[in-house]
């Protein structure tokens, strides 16, 4: 699918009562990507994100999820295809030059500086920017009370939920104007993972045009604008969010029954 | 695709517990059984477990808040860490002291958190290795072929067998290290099931599996467990939990606060506070929250302050 | 007598009578023989005299026109780290020399000794000085001008004992030179009712020597032997740094050098030091700057000329390149076996050769005698004492 | 320039005594390193305990061949494990230094003057040869063909080196295909991972140590067969070229080591060869001899660094798994 | 090795060896007519005593002579042979005595013509230090060279922490700071000051090469970090070599380093030189303590070393880090060296070399990756070189400081300062 194609379908199918027309903000054009030579993991993956929205990308284990957005963010060499950014091209940058450009990015495993104490972890975050180091830093201990007691603790030494409310703080700190987010509710209690959707949701209203890959995916589609579904590379269902939690073809291969009992 | 998705409804056993339910009571037939058992780190007491006992031939949840200290007993019980105090057995032996390898004999087998997998290991050989009692994992007997090559055949066939379970048959022949985050937790947890546990303990194996996938595999669990296993597994997934577990112990702050069924437990409103949430069960898509609304004002603000 | 050494003749000739015979008459030689030197590595700042003295001898040899021409093969000794002495010799032997000169550690020789003896080459040290060699089962095959250490280290501590110290610090070089010179001078030391108070061993490529200085220091003795290689560069300044007077400072040849840029002005001044060898007749340095002349130390120069100077000899005398025939005429022709003339430059030698008559060479390291052994049984050892400036002066 | 001569002498390296050595040292290491991921930086101190075990027990107890070769190998087992049993709990680093201080410690008390008597101190040993060239079978005299003619002496220490490295190759071959290997290398990619699947990660580190240390102690032994014991040789460096020669060949191989410390001689006997003729020849006129032997060890250290550099997996390695590299 | 030394001296059949003391006064004439000579002192408490008169017989031959101002005596004798000298006790001095049989010497030429024989009378006084002084100097001793250590380990340090690499060339980066000093010093003299400045900075610059030229583009790459360190042997070998090739094998000294030292606390010597270094050396450190702790870039120093993909994420120039990095580590490699130079002192090819291991043994002792922990093993290090060899000797006195790193890793298994990591 190409993505005039791809942003006409979204029209087409429009659940959403009005035509969006607010400016593309990423724009992912057929890409192929992969990490050994002649494997692609990623095949001619097309993808968009409107100004503001919010967008989820579910999808089995493997399908490419998480190499789709390190793609975008140049962690993976992209071999076929363009990625932009407000129109310009952004295929294969440096990963800091897109951070100036204000993009973020929380990785899924590795999130994390482990010998470094949660507070430097989330200077970190705003390393470009130290000026508004102490507001945002107000926000995100507002977020997780856990951490701001902890400020001091070393990264290294946290559970995993801890790690998890880090990282996704971390990314918070940065106050980008696309922010991507690989899992971000994984290994999270459910209150910290409603509050972490809920957060999520409360930046992207703000502003921030965001694109989250959840296995939570429930969750996920219930906040999220439009909805990605990848299956071994490419994007296999596309659609707003509530509609995709109820297709029964979705169900059936991607979300399965046991949220609804 | 295939349609292994279809609900089924799982067979719970009931009648675990010796008196009423609650933190540290008895059980009929416990496997495992802990007493007094402590770690802290510096001035932190991530685990204080007067009391707990968990029962043979069920699947058990352990849940609670984020560092509540569910990882550091797992690494307790199975002889990964030192607690300060306190002792505890395991089908009646005690493992104080006992070197995590010792441990896994005995047929407690645990998986990490933070995957583990061997990345430069095929996803075969890493499945091989959680196979127990190989002969030819003797220096002596591995130079001559004839004494492991059967064993090795059958441990082969069986692990395809899982792994196919596991929706990981195609990766086989891959270096595990080019595994995704999911298929790493799905190693993780098919590598444990080789050995043919008495006690699996899973930490957290579902995080981050399509949901899908996740289902099904849980009718694997039930499988496993109506042979005979048993099974102790942390977990942030309600849904699952609900699903199978037939029992659950809350931790927090190091301590038991909570143990019941399953359904029961999930209605205590110290667990709802605590754990799962005003927002749990609830659909998170309303923007007409009018906390929400204020939070995204300040948000804005906060965004044009750095403009 | 000022200034002169006092060789004495040999008394007693190893093996008298039975010289092999000469054969008179023209030569057509074309004499290869290679050399294994320190270029690189630790030693290898003994490298360059020791190279010099070589191509020195060479030049001189083929000027003098006798009907013997001398080509040279030189190559790397390294130290014993990098083990690279083995290559060498291998590309010596596939280019058939009849000797091989070197190698200046004792260490390295014993690990390519075998190589070469048992390929029928000369095997021929200007430094080596264990005395492990002497008896080594080297099929006659091996031999050395370095003057034992037992000499040196007697005339050393006969030196400090006359000088009138009652006590005596070493520091050592934890090596076959450095240990068998350190136990030759405190006995001969000890023997004039003197008193070892500080002995104190390092080994090669240590960083720092606080600890053994500080130990010498704490001791007080009357005189410090310094009996090292080029650490004495560091040794020095940081002995006598720490208080120690420079001028009870004794020196041997692996460290006496012209320390004039090296140190301060007046830091070792009255300083003495032991070094084999009579007075370099006044234009042999010359020579050897005239074939390199960014030599800084002479350093068994002398040795290594003299080493292919006798090369050459027994070859001219045995009238063969062979290395067996060299071995078997090199005693003789360093005057070990007892009778022939005293000469002292090559085409002298080999005019007396040529005649058919024996010789006895006595080279720029004095007048080298060889024993059955291959070692050398005579050599005078000179005294030199330090100026202000840091240079050298002999005065006995 | 006589290039003939200079490949001749290469080609020589290829089965010469030392290359043996070094092959079966780095074998060693490949199963420390290559296998199960020990940084062993400590196998000179192995070959040290090889070159003196033999030549003590010859020299000081007069033991014949064989009780000789069993001392250094039971010297070496013994070094493995009291080196084993404080630092196989560390990690791989901090390994990797206590075992080049333990190898140093090792050499220093081989070179101090303390024990002279037993070690010859800095001048070492020889004359321990006599019991293998005795066992000879080969009839004195000359055979061989080209550059490869060598004596009946030379010609049995390079049998019996080549021999030794062939079995062991094939030995470690047919561990490391078993399951025994699996578990070694599982526990280079996590050791937390294989313990919680019940091995004894311990017993099979110490198992990986002490026979990559008997490879090393072999080694030491077949490297004296042609030389003399001089404890200088046993300095940290001679490691460090061990490191390079199972890198060059690929360190999870079993002919990498074999090859690489073939190429490692042949190219510096190439060096040697060459610098010091082109510098005879007049090719550099601004270079001295002394300097030609210097310049051969800078071209050894860039062919190192290049051969990393364009082959980073080693001749052997598998290029794929440098991708997953941490 | 003694057997062997008996065996060659009784192959040196007749050696000649030069009489020394030519022209220091005490050669009677008849000196002249002789090859052989006994010779020698006579000293009281330390003082030379004049006039004592001492005789030699034995072989049939019997000669006197008396000491002159200096103490000192010399008798030719004909035969080289064994000899009695003797002392007349009555030519001493009022209340100078010699202890019975004291006074008579058999003595016997060795191998050269010279056989020196001293008569030491009363007490010598030898004023040796004590020690608990001894024990006082080994430590500053010990804590100058484990500052010099902690100088140059903390780059090392530094560039494990920020690229997990185990810079085998370090050591050259150190020798390199040594020899610009030296060019610029010495050879093209400029002032000391400026020298060191010079230095310093193309140390820096070495760094920055370095990285520029090799690491980065192998980064780029994705080379592992062991085929890194096999590179870094590489260019460690290469490096040295070089050094060698055009500075050749010999050792020199900076200028002024050969002063002697001046400054005197108790039993310790301390030049100012030394005093400078120590300054400097914790001067830097604790700037590059503030640097890594308070700064940002040396948080991010730090971010890069924990997790460099997540570093980039976060909006941090890796890169730039590393090489920020690199010029630091070779900064401070240069100035280690230059210290080093002074403190040793001279200035050789392999002068970093020497002191790799200690490096390495002083970074790991101290935990690996914390700048401080090599700070701490640095002092360590040095403090057991230095005072182990009290009782160990001295030809040993590494294995002290090695054993120690060691024991210590027995019992912390990540260093003294080192953290350990949580599993699962
Ligand atoms: N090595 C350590 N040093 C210091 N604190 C630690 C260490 N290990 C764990 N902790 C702390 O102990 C607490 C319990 O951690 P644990 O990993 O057991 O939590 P958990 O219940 O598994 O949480 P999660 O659900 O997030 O995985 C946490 O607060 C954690 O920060
Ligand atoms: N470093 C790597 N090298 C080689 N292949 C890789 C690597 N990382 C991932 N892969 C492969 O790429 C495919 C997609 O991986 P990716 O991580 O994008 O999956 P995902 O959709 O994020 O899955 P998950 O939900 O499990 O995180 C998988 O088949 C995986 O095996
Ligand atoms: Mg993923
Ligand atoms: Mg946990």
């Amino acid at each position: 699918m190409t993505n005039s194609e791809s942003a006409a379908s979204a029209e087409a199918t429009g659940g959403t009562a009005t035509v969006d027309t607010r400016d593309l903000v990423v724009e992912v054009r057929d890409v192929t990507a992969g990490y050994l030579p002649g494997v692609n993991i990623l095949n001619g993956c097309s993808l968009t994100a409107r100004d503001g929205e919010l967008i989820g990308i579910i999808g089995p284990n493997g399908a490419g999820k998480s190499t789709l957005l390190k793609a975008i963010f140049g962690l993976v060499k992209v071999r076929e295809g363009g990625i932009y950014l407000q129109g310009d091209e952004i295929t294969n940058q440096k990963a800091n030059k897109l951070v100036s450009k204000g993009v973020g990015f929380v990785p899924q495993t590795n999130n994390v500086f482990p010998s470094l104490t949660i507070q430097e972890n989330l200077e970190m975050g705003i390393f470009q920017k130290p000026k508004d180091l102490k507001h945002r830093l107000e926000f995100v201990v507002d977020i997780f009370p856990e951490l701001g007691k902890r400020l001091t603790q070393r990264a290294g030494s946290l559970s995993g939920g801890e790690r998890q409310m880090v990282a996704m703080s971390r990314a918070l700190m940065m106050g980008p104007h696309v922010l991507l987010l690989d899992e971000p509710s994984a290994g999270l209690s459910p209150v910290r993972q409603d509050e972490a959707f809920l957060r999520v949701k409360e930046i992207n209203r703000a502003g921030v045009t965001t694109i989250m890959v959840e296995q939570n995916a429930r969750r996920c589609l219930q906040i999220c604008d439009r909805g990605y579904v990848l299956d071994q590379g490419r994007d296999a269902y596309e659609g707003p969010g509530r509609e995709l939690l109820n297709d029964p073809k979705v169900i059936g291969l991607y979300l399965g029954t046991l949220g609804q009992d | 695709m295939s349609d292994n998705a279809t609900p089924t409804t799982p067979v719970k056993t009931t009648g675990l517990h010796v008196g009423d339910a609650g933190p540290g009571c008895k059980k009929v037939d416990p496997i495992i059984i802990a007493d007094g058992v402590k770690r802290t780190f510096g001035g932190l007491t991530a685990v204080d477990v007067a009391h707990v006992e968990i029962p043979r031939g069920a699947i058990t949840a352990l849940i609670g808040p984020n560092g509540a200290g569910k990882t550091t007993f797992f690494n307790l019980l199975t002889g990964f860490d030192k607690p300060d105090e306190g002792k505890w057995e395991f089908d009646g032996r005690s493992l104080a002291h006992v070197p995590a390898y010792r441990v896994a004999r005995m047929g407690l087998i645990r998986t990490f958190q933070l995957t583990k997998a061997l990345g430069l290991l095929t996803v075969l050989d890493n499945m091989k290795l959680g196979a127990k009692g190989q002969s030819g994992e003797n220096l002596f007997r591995s130079v001559f072929p004839f004494f492991w090559r059967k064993q090795e055949d059958d441990i082969e066939a069986k692990a395809k067998e899982i792994l196919s379970r596991f929706k990981l048959d195609a990766k086989q022949e891959d270096y595990a290290a080019s595994l995704s985050g999911g298929q790493r937790k799905l190693l993780e947890m098919a590598r444990a099931l080789m050995s043919d546990p008495t006690l699996v303990m899973l930490d957290e194996p579902m995080a981050g599996v399509n949901p899908a996938l996740t289902q099904s595999l849980l009718d694997h669990i039930l499988d496993l467990k109506s042979q005979g296993m048993t099974v102790l597994f942390v977990e942030h997934d309600m849904h699952m939990v609900r699903h199978i577990a037939d029992w659950v112990i809350v931790m927090a702050e190091g301590k038991i606060v909570a143990e019941g069924d399953p359904h029961e437990v999930m209605r205590d409103p110290a667990v709802i506070d605590a754990y799962l949430g005003a927002h749990h069960d609830t659909d998170l898509g309303d923007d007409d929250d009018p906390e929400t609304a204020e939070h995204i004002h300040a948000l804005k603000e906060l965004i044009d302050d750095e403009q | 007598s000022t200034g002169g050494t006092t060789p004495e003749e040999s008394e007693e000739p190893a093996d008298t009578g039975d010289a092999l015979p000469i054969e008179a008459g023209e030569r057509d030689l074309t004499l290869k023989v290679g050399t294994i030197l320190p270029q690189s590595g630790t030693l290898a700042f003994l490298g360059p005299p020791e190279e010099a003295g070589v191509a020195l001898a060479a030049e001189e040899i083929n000027e003098a026109d006798a009907g013997i021409q001398v080509e040279v093969v030189y190559r790397d000794s390294g130290d014993t780290t990098t083990d690279i002495a083995t290559v060498s010799v291998t590309d010596l032997l596939s280019q058939d020399v009849s000797a091989i000169i070197g190698a200046a550690s004792s260490g390295v020789s014993f690990t390519v000794i075998d190589q070469i003896t048992s390929a029928g080459v000369v095997h021929f040290s200007p430094a080596n000085t264990s005395p492990d060699f002497t008896d080594y089962d080297d099929n006659g095959l091996y031999f050395r001008t370095a003057p034992s250490d037992l000499l040196q280290g007697e005339v050393l501590g006969n030196l400090i004992a006359e000088d009138g110290a009652s006590t005596l610090g070493l520091l050592v070089l934890n090596d076959p030179y450095g240990t068998g010179l350190a136990a030759a001078t405190t006995e001969a030391f000890e023997a004039a009712g003197g008193e070892v108070v500080a002995e104190e061993l390092f080994n090669t490529g240590d960083s720092n020597f606080d600890a053994q200085l500080s130990a010498i220091n704490a001791a007080n003795p009357d005189a410090v032997a310094v009996i090292t290689f080029d650490e004495a560069k560091v040794v020095v300044p940081a002995l006598v740094g720490a208080g120690y007077p420079g001028n009870q400072l004794y020196f041997v040849d692996g460290n006496l050098a012209d320390y004039s840029a090296d140190f301060a002005p007046g830091l070792v001044a009255g300083a003495k030091g032991t070094l084999p060898g009579p007075m370099l007749e006044a234009d042999f340095e010359e020579r050897l700057l005239g074939i390199d002349p960014n030599l800084d130390s002479f350093s068994y120069g002398p040795e290594s000329y003299d080493s292919l100077m006798l090369i050459a000899l027994a070859a001219y005398a045995a009238n063969s390149t062979a290395g067996e025939d060299i071995g078997a005429y090199l005693q003789q022709v360093s005057g070990g076996s007892g009778d022939g003339e005293v000469v002292t430059t090559f085409a002298d030698a080999a005019a007396l050769l040529a005649e058919g008559s024996q010789i006895d060479f006595d080279g720029a390291s004095g007048p080298i005698t060889l024993d059955e052994n291959g070692d050398p049984t005579e050599a005078t050892i000179g005294i030199y004492e330090y100026e202000d400036d840091n240079t050298i002066t002999r005065i006995g | 320039m006589d290039w003939i001569q200079i490949f001749s002498n290469a080609a020589q390296e290829l089965i010469s005594p030392t290359t043996a050595a070094y092959a079966l040292a780095a074998l060693g290491l490949a199963i420390h390193f290559g296998y199960t991921g020990l940084l062993n930086f400590g196998q000179a101190g192995f070959m040290a305990l090889g070159a003196y075990g033999f030549a003590i027990s010859t020299l000081t107890f007069g033991f014949p061949v064989w009780a000789s070769v069993l001392v250094g190998i039971g010297a070496s087992i013994v070094f493995a494990l009291i080196l084993g049993i404080p630092t196989l709990r560390l990690r791989a680093d901090y390994l990797a230094i206590v075992t080049i201080a333990a190898a140093e410690i090792l050499r220093l008390i081989f070179t101090t003057n303390t024990f002279d008597d037993v070690t010859g101190s800095a001048s070492g040993l020889q004359g321990y040869k006599g019991g293998l060239a005795a066992l000879n079978p080969i009839p004195p005299g000359t055979y061989g063909f080209g550059p490869f003619t060598y004596n009946a002496y030379d010609w049995w220490i390079r049998i019996l080196g080549w021999t030794v490295v062939i079995l062991a190759a094939l030995f470690t071959w047919s561990i490391m295909r078993s399951p025994w290997g699996r578990v070694i290398k599982g526990i280079r990619e996590d050791e937390d991972a294989v313990r919680a699947l019940g091995k004894n990660v311990y017993s099979y580190k110490m198992q990986s140590l002490i026979l990559g240390g008997a490879f090393g102690t072999l080694g030491g032994m077949i490297f004296i067969m042609p030389r003399a014991v001089v404890p200088a040789n046993y300095q940290t460096s001679l490691t460090f070229f061990i490191y390079a020669i199972l890198l060059l060949g690929g360190a999870a191989t079993i002919l990498g080591p074999i090859v690489g410390s073939m190429i490692f001689w042949v190219l510096l006997s190439f060096f040697s060869g060459f610098m010091a003729r082109a510098v005879e020849a007049g090719w550099f006129p601004f270079m001295t001899q002394v300097q030609a032997g210097q310049l051969r060890f800078i071209l050894v250290g860039i062919a190192i660094m290049l051969l990393v550099v364009f082959r980073p997996q080693g001749i052997f390695g598998n290029k794929k798994e440098l991708s997953f590299v941490r | 090795m003694l057997l062997g030394l008996l065996v060659s001296a009784l192959t040196l059949s007749g050696i000649a060896a030069s009489p020394a003391m030519a022209d220091e006064g005490g050669t009677d004439s008849q000196a002249e007519e002789f090859e052989y000579f006994f010779s020698g002192n006579v000293k009281y408490n330390d003082e030379p005593l004049e006039g004592v008169s001492i005789s030699v017989s034995g072989n049939g031959y019997e000669a006197e002579t008396e000491t002159d101002e200096n103490g000192q005596w010399t008798i030719g004798v004909p035969e080289k042979d064994a000899y009695e000298v003797t002392l007349d006790e009555d030519t001493l001095p009022e209340g100078v005595i010699v202890e019975d049989g004291q006074s008579t010497v058999d003595a016997e030429f060795g191998l050269t013509s010279r056989k020196a024989v001293n008569f030491f009378l009363g007490e010598g006084q030898r004023v040796t230090t004590d020690y608990g002084a001894q024990v006082l100097i080994r430590v500053v001793n010990g804590l100058n060279f484990g500052l010099l250590l902690a100088l140059a380990a903390i780059g090392l340090s530094l560039i494990f922490g920020t690229t997990g690499l185990s810079n085998f060339a370090h050591a050259e980066m150190i020798t390199f700071g040594a020899l610009m000093m030296l060019t610029f010093s010495t050879t093209l003299a400029f002032p000391v000051w400026l020298a060191i400045l010079i230095a310093v900075v193309l140390a820096a610059g070495l760094g920055w090469t370095l990285d520029a030229g090799l690491w980065k583009p192998l980064r780029k790459r994705g080379v592992g970090l062991i085929p890194l360190m096999i590179v870094s042997i590489g260019l460690s070998l290469a490096l040295r070599y070089t050094f060698q090739f055009f500075y050749g094998g010999s050792t020199r000294q900076l200028p002024g380093a050969t002063l002697p030292r001046e400054i005197s606390l108790g039993p310790i010597l301390l030049s100012w030189i030394d005093v400078a270094s120590m300054a400097t050396s914790v001067v830097v450190l604790l700037a590059v303590a503030y640097f890594l702790l308070r700064t940002r870039i040396g948080k991010a120093t730090r971010a890069v070393s924990d997790n460099a993909p997540l570093a980039a994420a976060s909006g941090i120039d890796v890169d730039r880090v590393i090489r920020i990095v690199w010029v630091l580590g070779g900064g401070l490699a240069g100035l280690a060296g230059i210290l080093w130079a002074y403190f040793r002192p001279g200035v050789s090819w392999d002068m970093g070399f020497q002191i790799l291991l200690l490096v390495f043994a002083a970074v790991t002792l101290g935990g690996l990756g914390t700048a401080f922990g090599a700070l701490v093993g640095s002092l360590i290090v040095g403090l057991f070189i230095e005072v182990s060899t009290l009782w160990l000797p001295s030809d040993m006195k590494y294995v002290g400081a090695l054993l120690v790193l060691i024991l210590v890793l027995l019992f912390r298994p990540q260093g003294i300062l080192g953290r350990r990591e949580r599993i699962g």
